[in-house]
């Protein structure tokens, strides 16, 4: 089954992103296809490789970067909520003339259409939010 | 970010050119906007930058562009509701020249 | 801008889904609401047959009178009213979470569609795809 | 139709929003804070109880072991793991999350 999921919540404050990648991570080992994950609202905060947390701790954003690369998922970054919460990839950087940029290895930054598209394309999608 | 100074006025505009603050337009800002996205404004282009500033006025949003065709057309009529006339008036997409002549903030680019 | 079934069919494979986006979230106190009406107007270009639903906080996003001026948020309460012309019309309201509240449909900034509890239930148990903010 | 719910019913009133919206014959799947609607002896119990008449109950027991909760589960809700979660949604047509 093609599934999709919706991320609305950023790392540590809330479970929904931890849940997300449970999730993600059952769904693919159950032999579903995972659409794509698609972050949105402070979610998108999920997808910054400048986070840094204390060593027993889990790594959120390189945990999702991980299994993107073992698992060749699709993970799209809102581009109007990430600009609103200054994520960047170099290219926006640059259109925006900004002097940094901070998104992590397999995260992509598009519009809110492919949300609607996942939703359109997907078998079911399943949001995790606060 | 830049700054432009027009008829006495300065005001700030961002890295693509599109004007900061939406209270400072005024006709001759979009002048100026206008000359630099190399359209030479006439009556028609005037009436869609207009639509577009009531538009925004009344929702707070810029409207899509099938929406904008639609809503011109039944206010300005049918010859003017359609792409190939807004194309005309505004050549690389009136969703971007003509937003930007009239002041409004830059799409987000979401599709 | 397609207008037939056919055109439909060559866009999207043919797939028209139901769509629902649940807003139970009151206005400014959180961006959920602001943002969902973000996705609801993308939605619009993808011809789908897109619905939003107002439950419990949700219906407070509708109310007149919205002005923001003195939190210095931007009041998008008229967006609201735009959705007609994206062809998104059907804003169903939940009857129980409007009287809860002390409201009325005349406090409503758009024409709405009340449903009561076991209307909403049927129409959320209707729907292809859930999307809540 | 799935509902998600993950919020605790002493803090939110997303599940009791779920059950007044949820129709007989669909499934509940309590997840984060949502685990506590599915113990016991809380002044919530009852009104789990009552809907359990008409909509199945599942709870998810990684949040509720790591809660402390794992012991006072309510008689006849299912505890389900992330596969049994993914399960769930495979299962049913829809799903919604009352966040």
């Amino acid at each position: 089954m093609k599934i999709g999921v919706l991320v609305n919540e950023g790392p540590y404050t809330h479970e929904a992103s931890d849940s997300a990648y449970q999730f993600t991570k059952a769904a693919i080992e159950k032999g579903h296809e995972i659409y794509r994950v698609f972050f949105y609202h402070d979610g998108v905060n999920n997808s910054t490789r400048l986070t840094e947390p204390p060593r027993d701790d889990r790594n959120i954003v390189s945990r999702w970067s991980e299994l993107a690369k073992a698992h060749s998922l699709d993970l799209v970054v809102c581009i109007a909520a990430a600009q609103r919460r200054g994520i960047m990839d170099e290219n926006e950087a640059k259109r925006q003339g900004k002097d940094a940029h901070n998104l992590a290895d397999g995260f992509r930054i598009s519009g809110l259409g492919q949300l609607v598209e996942a939703g359109i394309q997907c078998d079911r999608l399943v949001t995790f939010g606060d | 970010m830049p700054m432009v100074e027009v008829a006495g006025k300065s005001f700030e505009v961002d890295e693509e050119g599109y004007l900061v603050n939406l209270a400072d337009w005024d006709e001759n800002i979009a002048g100026y906007l206008a000359t630099e996205e190399k359209v030479d404004m006439t009556e028609s282009h005037w009436e869609v930058v207009n639509f577009l500033r009531e538009y925004y006025a009344e929702y707070q949003i810029a409207p899509a562009i099938r929406v904008l065709t639609k809503a011109i057309s039944k206010k300005l009529g049918p010859d003017k509701g359609n792409n190939k006339y807004l194309y005309e008036l505004f050549p690389y997409g009136p969703a971007k020249q003509a937003c930007k002549i009239a002041g409004l903030p830059k799409p987000t680019g979401c599709i | 801008m397609f207008t037939s079934s056919e055109d439909m069919d060559t866009d999207e494979g043919g797939v028209i889904k139901q769509f629902m986006f649940v807003n139970r979230k009151a206005p400014y106190g959180t961006i959920y609401a602001l943002e969902g009406l973000e996705v609801v107007l993308i939605s619009a270009a993808f011809e789908q047959d897109v619905s939003m639903a107002f439950i419990d906080d949700g219906v407070y996003e509708l109310k007149k009178a919205q002005d923001t001026k003195a939190i210095e948020q931007k009041n998008f309460s008229p967006t609201y009213r735009a959705l007609e012309g994206y062809d998104i019309e059907k804003l169903y309201v939940e009857k129980e979470s409007l009287e809860a509240r002390g409201l009325t449909e005349a406090d409503l900034l758009v024409d709405v569609i009340v449903l009561d509890r076991a209307e909403m239930a049927a129409k959320m148990a209707e729907q292809d795809v859930l999307i809540s903010f | 139709m799935l509902h998600i719910v993950n919020k605790s019913p002493y803090e939110r009133n997303s599940l009791e929003s779920c059950l007044r919206l949820a129709t007989n014959g669909s499934a509940v799947l309590l997840i984060e804070d949502g685990i506590y609607g599915a113990t016991k002896g809380g002044s919530f119990e009852g009104k789990v109880q009552a809907a359990m008449a008409g909509v199945k109950i599942y709870v998810l027991g990684p949040d509720l072991s790591a809660r402390g909760m794992a012991d006072r589960v309510i008689d006849g809700v299912n505890v389900v793991d992330y596969g049994g979660f993914v399960d769930l949604v495979a299962e049913h047509s829809n799903c919604q999350s009352w966040l």
